[in-house]
């Protein structure tokens, strides 16, 4: 039985080399470091790794388009996009992670090495061109996280959430994987391209590898539903949509704060980057069937993280629910499925990425060694204790909640023009009134923090110069996407004509 | 020119308003009388110039375009700010500016101890200012002006101390009452826009408009209801003004406030705006005769109701107030008969004698150290000379004593009442209304001049109060305890002469006690009761009827020179005028019943057999009504403000309770929603297992079950 | 653009001063209020010239700028001013002013912040009346929000969290139908850029709106403007936000804020959604009369002189919303002006109140008595101000009522007449309330010590400085109200252009009947 | 793959239907499995069994369309499983160092 292997064309992954040799080399080198010697080597290596990494995605980005390693990888702007995108997040993370590793006496080494191989595992996910490559860009981007969100050892939360984390996530893994595996027993193929062919539609990605499929969609339709059901639900779970959510509040709650922000935002671009990647790619004649089936999913998600926010006290928590809101924008213009969608998901997590970063900075900025002020409580006065951070809090809140100018405005405005454009006008509308609620809970933090007079005295926060630097910047990145979106918006619109 | 008549008295308002606080009390005084002389005069020079010229065509004068916008010939202009002069506004500017003067004066005197004196002083003026506009307006915009800021004015003054809650009460209900009937004007005004397109009431030669709303409107208006309904939405305007019924209730109350500006606005000007509306407008009311039956109707109904109430008034001032009422509905009598130039003669003997006879009891109120009880006075003919000789004066001129000027109009509107009877009998029931209300005129005005001038001087003597008074504590408890509820409601019954005294005592406490001799009043306040006695003598003698100086003609030199004014059209002209002994049998009539008025008086209360006591005792159900004022103020609290407040009460529970509480409810039903939610974040992690397996679930059955 | 930026000056200035103003070291109170003062009355020194130099025949826009700002989607920086802007422009920069003078002693606390929250209100509210692109019009919009939310919550009364949350979302969740509908028009353009759609207002005016997507589309405008104007029933927000707002929120609230729905109607809806506009029209109308009686009767029954006021807002905006839809040229300039002179006279209004308020920490009625004899200065102004609100011949809100009754009538092809008879009673309930109000209050016994609890405090009348903040709206009142002519003009020429249109559109006579 | 390099049909005795309701029975017993047993360690395989079931199918699938993809899919799977139960195993071992238990249920701190 003669195998041939496919071509390997190594360059088409370089930013994950990249990133998984930084990963691996800070480990080597903490291995070969004194101990309590700080960090801060670590810190830079891995930033210097991530450095190369978008050097090598922006060399990328006018490489050619094609696909690679027989189809599993695709190289194209969309890829490259979330790779800067990633390698910004946690490049931003990473400086938002010195206090905390200071603070909860984490192990440097391994974290910022989890913290590379899961955007390893991100990058794959982005670049997906085949089911197997989403199956495992989803495990190499979650077991990593698995572990970190264990990693405050001080904190008895910390191993709850992951052990949930794991054990639903191993469970919808398991959805995934049976829907991956049912998707392949009607198409003969998990190639996102082959499948596209087989179910009647031209793909730049199809070759003549795709294999003539025994059974088609047409003979057995319900199979094929039932694995994209399955998809939708191990996809769901990563993008934290209802009611594949559950676990993320309890998740994001336990994990270390700058982990938790790492994952609504990295984690939950990754995944929405293979959801388009699946659904557009590989079932755009399916559209009828999953579009409606996204666009109920997305007001049961607007709506749960919404209405359940409104009830929190622990600002990750609410945060955690805001974020499970959001995932609802943003499959909004998954199901949209047009152009400007496309357009809206990148420009979108782009400036969520930069308002959530940078309200966790500012929730990593409250805390102290052995004192976290997590219940929002604690940002009563803020804004007149600390009025810097107070301000920048402001920002993130009023940009979450969808304020002008700020980038989260533009953002749910592309968002839905897209969804008024595929004539979705209800679901722009619900979209925006569940944004409106969401208004309430964002604005409690701000009232509380300029309009509530303080229960108790706070010391002052310690001085957390990169932290400040990464809301600092956080901060200027949602004024600049708000005010003057036009740079932001040529690149996404440069990489929404994904390879497909 | 004509402009400097209103602008006087604003500029006096305006120096007041700034400066009169600053001045001394006499130059601030001056300055504000000398702007309504000034104002006199200006008008008086205009007058006697466009009397020199051709009076058929009115004289216009164009300000400036006032409502409007755009230029030229795309200019659309809603309302100007422009002036007409014509015999009826002649008529009215000069009594305006005349009367008004004289009361400025008086004013000097009478409020010099206030220390709001530059405050009075600057709401007199602009209401001098307000009236004019009202009276010398081209248009019907502009006029509204005046006939709302002269409303403005009435309710300042009359809540001049507004520190009495029923003054300040007083000056409410007159503001809202006359707010009622200008809703009448103002839907009116709306009517003649859509149908006329203009609010001019004349074209103007010398400017190429279009024609006015009064030069013929029976050439746009085909529809006879239409010009009906203008017609009786102007009379809503005019009887809210006026005072008549059914609005009238405001005037009385109106007596709150300083004793000239009863005799000014309540008395000789404002109130008689309304008969200046409608014999402005009586055109549009001779398109539509029925208007003219309602309007003499409600005149008639007017004029007899409240002489009926003034008939047992004993607050000195109400009974003149009542009886202001009792005038302005002959007023609209004269008009509804279609005798327009009476009506505005009877407006202007009206104005000397009844400002007369206001401003006289101002002076005796001032002598008695504010004293307004008729029951407290008695016997001030010889303390008082001269404003019991004044006061005199006017008592016959109202009651129409052959010879004084109230006797001249009168007798015209009664008539011209009866001319109309000849061909329409139901003005022979309103003939016979006026008459009988010409002896109970005579009856309560004698009542009140025997009451005050003649007899001895009862003082704070309750034991000599006259029975009426008696009447009601000690036989009718029932009645005595209605009026104190209602007084507890600081509204006007028996008992608000109390408060007023306090007023007038606040306003002459300056200059401490009287003591309980009554003294005459200053000079400059005798000076203008003076003046206007020689009007109430000699001003009906321009209107002298032909036949009884035997000359031919039907028309007085006063109608003829107001008939280009408000010379009718149709029906007035079409009948014959009377015969001259049909014409000397009406006056004789009119003279036995006041005759008779005055006899009843002074048997009553000269004479006092039978004693008034008994006399009241005999006929108490009907004494009670009158005194209490036919109920008709608890009937419009009963009717319109309970209900109102009700309603009002109503709806501001209905807003918090439904209607923000139906915002409130999206805000918990979020809120619930969320709660009910949350009860699935369980923390067990097999629930949230189970979650996601029925969200699987879910999909797969609604693909299935799609269909 | 070779002319001088005017417009963007107008709208940048304030920002520029809010941000300095965050500079400004702690403790500088003095100096944070001076500045404000001086940006404020820079920035209208810079719109008198626009009152000047505005062309009153010139149908369109002026002063306009453009800057490509997102090319990408099609939106643009475009500010432009014509007669339905240009005096609500100049309310709002005259206002400033006189806002800021007023919070001279009542803004102890946070001056700063305030000064910041205030310059930047300016901004967004300038910005909302200029802007000439949807995109650009909807963030002032949304911008506006903002500063007022922390107005109110800041420096408000004791439920000022309660109201000032309410305020945001209830303006919000209206604004996001608004957003939809933008949307929508937007896809419905055509133009031959990148872009293939556009913002700009001018291009969407061009387009005709299918006239079953109008209804809907109207409506998404409708409701978002209902709810800021406020009309019936949508007016909930208002009381709370007027009573828990400091007094300069409120002014600012009362006399801009309110503006910009009934503003949105007439830049918007009339022009854009013509068919739906007639369709709407007695729905709309019975709203407004219902507003403008209930809103009357209502205020007859509130204890707080704020809330009072608060509801003769709605009953007047009701006016404003009947003239709008009664769509004659006549009514519409009624609507307009009467937008400014309810801008005027209940901004005095509030200033009077806050005045009382300062002195007496009361805004209870029947806490009050004979206050005019305390402050004989005070109650000149308040009456000068309650007969202009009043709508008293003579006074600004005279001539914008009785335009609007008067158009309203005329409006005979719509059978508005009625309507117009209803809303001239309202006239009569407005005197009420606000003559008792003002009998209760500033009439009656003398109570030297108003207050609460004892509180004792001696009512002093007003001083130089709060009679220079008073002077400017007094005039004003005046001004309109004997001559209005140098306003009407110059709104006329765009405001017929809108009846116009929305008759040419309709396919229906709703101009004015013969003349 | 290029055609003609299938894998040589073997006589079907036993139709794929078959091993696609076997593995849809597995799965679902795995399921099952995770969602009423309480001891963690049991959980876990449970959820092994799942993943094992999704075997089955793709070898079912691959055999049937005569294709490596299916079964080069199962050691993919079987390697992310393989460092999934690692994982999982350690966190374990903390939560019972921690708590004395591996019962699931008790460890629900976090909720809400």
């Amino acid at each position: 039985m003669p195998f041939e292997l496919p071509e390997l064309n190594w360059w088409a992954i370089a930013p994950v080399l990249a990133i998984t040799l930084t990963g691996s080399l800070v480990m080597v080198v903490d291995l070969f470091t004194q101990r309590r010697r700080g960090q801060g080597h670590l810190a830079v290596i891995s930033l210097a790794g991530l450095a190369v990494t978008a050097a090598l995605s922006l060399l990328l980005w006018n490489a050619d388009e094609e696909a690679a390693f027989g189809g599993m990888i695709i190289v194209d702007r969309f890829a490259q996009f979330f790779n800067l995108l990633f390698v910004f997040v946690v490049a931003v993370v990473v400086l938002m992670s010195q206090e905390q590793l200071d603070r909860e006496d984490f192990h440097p080494g391994e974290y910022y090495s989890l913290l590379l191989f899961s955007v390893a595992g991100m990058m794959l996910m982005a670049a997906a061109g085949d089911l197997i490559m989403v199956f495992l860009g989803i495990e190499l981007l979650s077991i990593p996280l698995y572990i970190l969100t264990g990693f405050s050892r001080r904190r008895i939360e910390s191993e709850e959430a992951s052990i949930k984390y794991l054990l639903l996530g191993a469970f919808a893994t398991g959805f995934l994987l049976y829907g991956i595996a049912l998707v392949y027993g009607t198409t003969a193929s998990t190639n996102l391209g082959c499948v596209a062919q087989t179910l009647g539609t031209r793909s730049a990605l199809a070759t003549d590898l795709c294999a003539v499929p025994a059974l088609t969609a047409v003979t057995l339709p319900a199979m094929l539903l039932t694995g994209m059901g399955l998809l939708i639900v191990g996809l769901g779970f990563k993008a934290a949509l209802a009611p594949f959510h559950m676990w993320t509040p309890d998740v994001y709650e336990g994990a270390p704060t700058s982990l938790t922000a790492f994952m609504s935002v990295a984690s939950k671009a990754a995944a929405f980057a293979a959801i388009l990647r699946v659904f557009l790619i590989a079932f755009p004649t399916l559209v009828a069937d999953w579009g409606f089936m996204l666009a109920i999913i997305a007001v049961i998600t607007m709506v749960v993280g919404n209405t359940v926010a409104l009830l929190q006290q622990n600002i990750k928590r609410l945060l955690a629910y805001s974020s499970i809101a959001h995932a609802g924008y943003i499959l909004v213009a998954v199901v949209a499925a047009n152009e400007l969608g496309l357009l809206a998901v990148l420009f979108y997590t782009v400036a969520y990425a930069l308002m959530n970063l940078g309200a966790f900075a500012i929730v990593i900025l409250l805390g102290r060694r052995g004192e976290e002020n997590l219940l929002l409580g604690d940002y009563a006065g803020l804004g007149y204790r600390q009025p810097v951070l107070g301000a920048l809090m402001t920002i993130f809140m009023l940009s979450l909640a969808g304020i002008p100018p700020t980038a989260g405005f533009v953002g749910k405005f592309y968002i839905f023009t897209a969804a008024v454009q595929a004539d979705q006008v209800l679901l722009a509308v619900i979209g925006l009134l569940a944004s409106v609620i969401s208004a309430y809970y964002y604005l409690r933090v701000v009232y509380l923090m300029y309009m509530v007079e303080p229960a108790r005295a706070y010391a002052a926060p310690a001085r957390a110069p990169w932290v400040s630097l990464a809301a600092g910047l956080a901060a200027a990145g949602v004024l600049v996407l708000g005010i003057f979106p036009s740079q932001i918006l040529e690149i996404a619109q440069a990489s929404v004509r994904f390879l497909g | 020119m004509l402009w400097l008549v209103p602008a006087l008295p604003l500029l006096g308002s305006v120096v007041s308003l700034f400066f009169g606080r600053r001045l001394p009390k006499a130059l601030a005084g001056t300055i504000a009388s000398g702007a309504v002389l000034g104002a006199f005069v200006v008008a008086l020079l205009a007058v006697l110039e466009f009397v020199a010229g051709d009076t058929t065509h009115p004289f216009q004068q164009h300000l400036f375009p006032w409502i409007a916008w755009g230029e030229g010939r795309a200019q659309v202009l809603v309302a100007e700010a422009g002036l007409l002069l014509d015999p009826l506004s002649s008529v009215m500017v000069l009594v305006v500016t005349g009367v008004g003067f004289l009361i400025h004066l008086y004013s000097m005197g009478y409020m010099a101890h206030d220390p709001s004196y530059p405050r009075f002083f600057t709401y007199l003026n602009l209401f001098a200012f307000s009236m004019l506009v009202l009276v010398l307006a081209n248009n019907f915009l502009f006029m509204f002006v005046g006939w709302e800021l002269v409303g403005l004015c009435s309710y300042l003054l009359i809540g001049f101390w507004f520190t009495r809650p029923s003054a300040a009460s007083a000056g409410k209900k007159a503001f809202v009452v006359n707010r009622v009937g200008d809703w009448g004007f103002l839907v009116a005004l709306l009517l003649i826009w859509t149908t006329f397109g203009t609010f001019q009431f004349f074209a103007d030669p010398a400017v190429a408009t279009t024609g006015g709303v009064l030069d013929d409107p029976g050439r746009v208006i085909r529809d006879g209801s239409l010009a009906l309904a203008i017609a009786l939405l102007l009379f809503v305007g005019a009887v809210g003004k006026s005072a008549q019924v059914p609005l009238y209730v405001w005037l009385p109350d109106a007596m709150e406030g300083p004793t000239p500006v009863s005799a000014l606005i309540h008395a000789a000007t404002m109130v008689t705006a309304g008969i200046y509306m409608v014999a402005r407008v009586h055109t549009l009311y001779e398109l539509a005769p029925a208007s003219l039956a309602v309007v003499a109707t409600i005149g008639a109904l007017t004029a007899i109701f409240a002489a009926s109430i003034g008939l047992v008034q004993t607050d000195i001032k109400r009974v003149l107030a009542y009886s202001t009422v009792s005038q302005l509905g002959y007023m609209f009598l004269a008009l509804g008969a279609g005798a327009f130039a009476a009506g505005i003669f009877h407006l202007m003997t009206h104005a000397f004698f009844k400002a007369l006879l206001f401003l006289g009891a101002g002076s005796v109120i001032h002598a008695l150290s504010d004293e307004q009880d008729l029951r407290r006075m008695g016997g001030l003919f010889s303390p008082l000379k001269v404003t019991a000789l004044t006061f005199l004066a006017g008592w016959l001129a109202i009651i129409g004593f052959p010879g004084f000027s109230g006797f001249f109009s009168k007798d015209l509107i009664l008539a011209k009442t009866l001319e109309r009877g000849l061909e329409d009998p139901w003005y022979l029931v309103l003939y016979a209304v006026a008459l009988l209300t010409v002896a109970m005129t005579a009856f309560y005005m004698s009542r009140l001049v025997f009451l005050a001038f003649f007899g001895r001087h009862r003082g704070a003597d309750e034991g000599l109060m006259p029975a009426e008074a008696r009447a009601v504590p000690e036989h009718e408890p029932a009645a005595a305890a209605g009026a104190v509820a209602t007084h507890q409601r600081a509204s006007p019954v028996v008992h608000a002469s109390h408060n007023s005294r306090a007023a007038d005592r606040e306003a002459h406490g300056a200059h401490g006690a009287h003591g309980s001799t009554p003294h005459e009043s200053p000079w400059i306040m005798l000076i203008a009761l003076i003046v206007l006695a020689l009007l109430s003598i000699g001003g009906g003698w321009v209107g002298i009827p032909p036949f009884m100086v035997g000359a031919a003609g039907h028309e007085s030199p006063f109608e003829a020179f107001l008939a280009p004014s408000v010379a009718a059209h149709g029906a007035a002209e079409a009948h014959g005028a009377l015969e001259a002994t049909m014409e000397w049998v009406a006056t004789g009539a009119s003279v036995v019943m006041a005759g008779i008025g005055v006899a009843i008086a002074a048997a009553l209360y000269l004479a006092g057999t039978p004693s008034p006591a008994d006399f009241a005792r005999r006929f108490r159900q009907p004494y009670l009504w009158l005194l209490n004022k036919w109920y008709v103020d608890e009937l419009y609290q009963a009717l319109i403000a309970h209900p109102g407040a009700r309603l009002a009460a109503f709806l501001a529970a209905f807003d918090l309770g439904v209607v923000d509480g139906a915002v409130n409810g999206i805000a918990r039903l979020s809120r619930g929603t969320g709660a009910a939610l949350r009860s699935v974040q369980s923390g067990y992690v097999r629930g949230y297992a189970v979650t996601m397996l029925i969200g699987a679930f879910a999909i797969l059955a609604f693909w299935a079950f799609r269909g | 653009m070779d002319q001088f930026p005017l417009l963007s000056t107008l709208i940048f200035l304030p920002l520029i001063g809010a941000v300095v103003a965050l500079f400004f070291p702690r403790g500088n109170e003095l100096w944070l209020r001076v500045w404000a003062l001086f940006v404020s009355v820079v920035v209208f020194l810079f719109s008198v010239p626009l009152w000047f130099s505005f062309d009153a025949a010139e149908v369109g826009f002026q002063f306009v700028e453009v800057l490509p700002w997102v090319p990408e989607v099609g939106i643009d920086y475009r500010v432009g001013v014509d007669g339905i802007s240009l005096l609500l422009v100049l309310l709002t920069t005259f206002l400033m002013p006189i806002v800021i003078l007023s919070t001279w002693n009542s803004i102890e606390q946070r001056v700063k912040e305030f000064v910041s929250v205030a310059l930047l209100l300016e901004t967004a509210m300038i910005g909302t009346f200029l802007a000439l692109d949807l995109f650009l019009f909807f963030i002032f919009w949304e911008l506006m929000l903002v500063p007022m939310y922390f107005l109110i919550g800041v420096w408000g009364g004791p439920r000022r969290i309660y109201a000032a949350v309410k305020f945001f979302l209830y303006t919000m969740a209206g604004s996001a139908l608004m957003l939809v509908a933008m949307m929508a028009l937007y896809f419905l353009t055509s133009v031959p850029t990148a872009s293939g759609h556009t913002f700009n207002l001018l291009e969407i005016l061009r387009i005709p709106v299918p006239s079953d997507l109008q209804v809907w589309l109207f409506a998404a405008f409708a409701i978002a403007f209902a709810i800021k104007v406020p009309m019936f029933p949508f007016h909930t927000w208002l009381p709370d936000a007027h009573v828990e707002a400091p007094t300069s929120g409120s002014v600012i609230l009362a006399a801009v804020l309110l503006k910009m729905g009934t503003y949105g109607f007439l830049r918007f809806c009339l022009p854009l959604f013509p068919q739906a506009v007639v369709a709407a029209v007695p729905l709309i109308a019975l709203l407004s009369v219902i507003g403008i009686v209930y809103g009357a009767l209502v205020a007859a029954m509130q204890r707080d002189v704020k809330k009072l006021v608060a509801y003769s807002s709605v009953s007047h905006l009701g006016l404003v919303m009947l003239g709008i839809f009664a769509l004659t040229p006549i009514a519409l300039q009624g609507s307009l002006l009467q937008m400014v002179n309810h801008g005027i006279s209940t901004g005095a209004l509030f200033l009077l109140v806050g005045m009382l308020y300062e002195r007496a920490h009361t805004r209870i009625i029947d806490d009050f008595g004979g206050v005019a004899k305390l402050m004989p200065v005070f109650a000149a102004f308040f009456l000068l101000v309650m007969f202009s609100s009043v709508g008293l011949p003579g006074t600004n809100g005279f001539v914008g009522e009785f335009l609007i009754l008067l158009g309203t009538f005329e409006a005979a092809a719509l059978n508005l007449q009625i309507y117009a008879v209803v809303a001239a009673s309202g006239v009569i309930l407005g005197a009420v309330y606000l003559l008792w109000t003002y009998q209760r209050v500033m009439q009656g016994p003398v109570r030297e010590h108003v207050g609460t609890n004892g509180h004792g405090l001696r009512l002093t009348d007003i001083n130089a400085r709060e009679i220079a903040v008073l002077v400017p709206l007094a005039i004003i009142i005046l001004w309109i109200g004997f001559y209005p002519k140098p306003f009407l003009d110059r709104t006329a020429a765009s405001l017929n252009a809108v009846g116009q249109r929305v008759a040419a559109e309709s396919g229906r006579p709703v101009l004015a009947g013969p003349r | 793959m290029p055609p003609g390099f299938a894998l040589p049909a073997l006589p079907a005795t036993v139709p794929t239907e078959a091993y696609v309701v076997l593995s849809a029975v597995l799965f679902a017993i795995g399921t099952l499995g995770v969602l009423l047993r309480k001891n963690a360690l049991t959980i876990f395989m449970s959820i092994e069994l799942m993943l094992n079931a999704v075997n089955v199918a793709f070898v079912a699938f691959a055999r049937q369309f005569g294709q490596f993809d299916g079964q080069i899919f199962v050691f993919f799977v079987m390697a992310v499983a393989a460092a999934e139960v690692a994982v999982g195993l350690g966190i374990i071992v903390d939560i019972f160092r921690s708590r004395r238990t591996v019962d699931i249920d008790d460890v629900s701190w976090l909720r809400g």
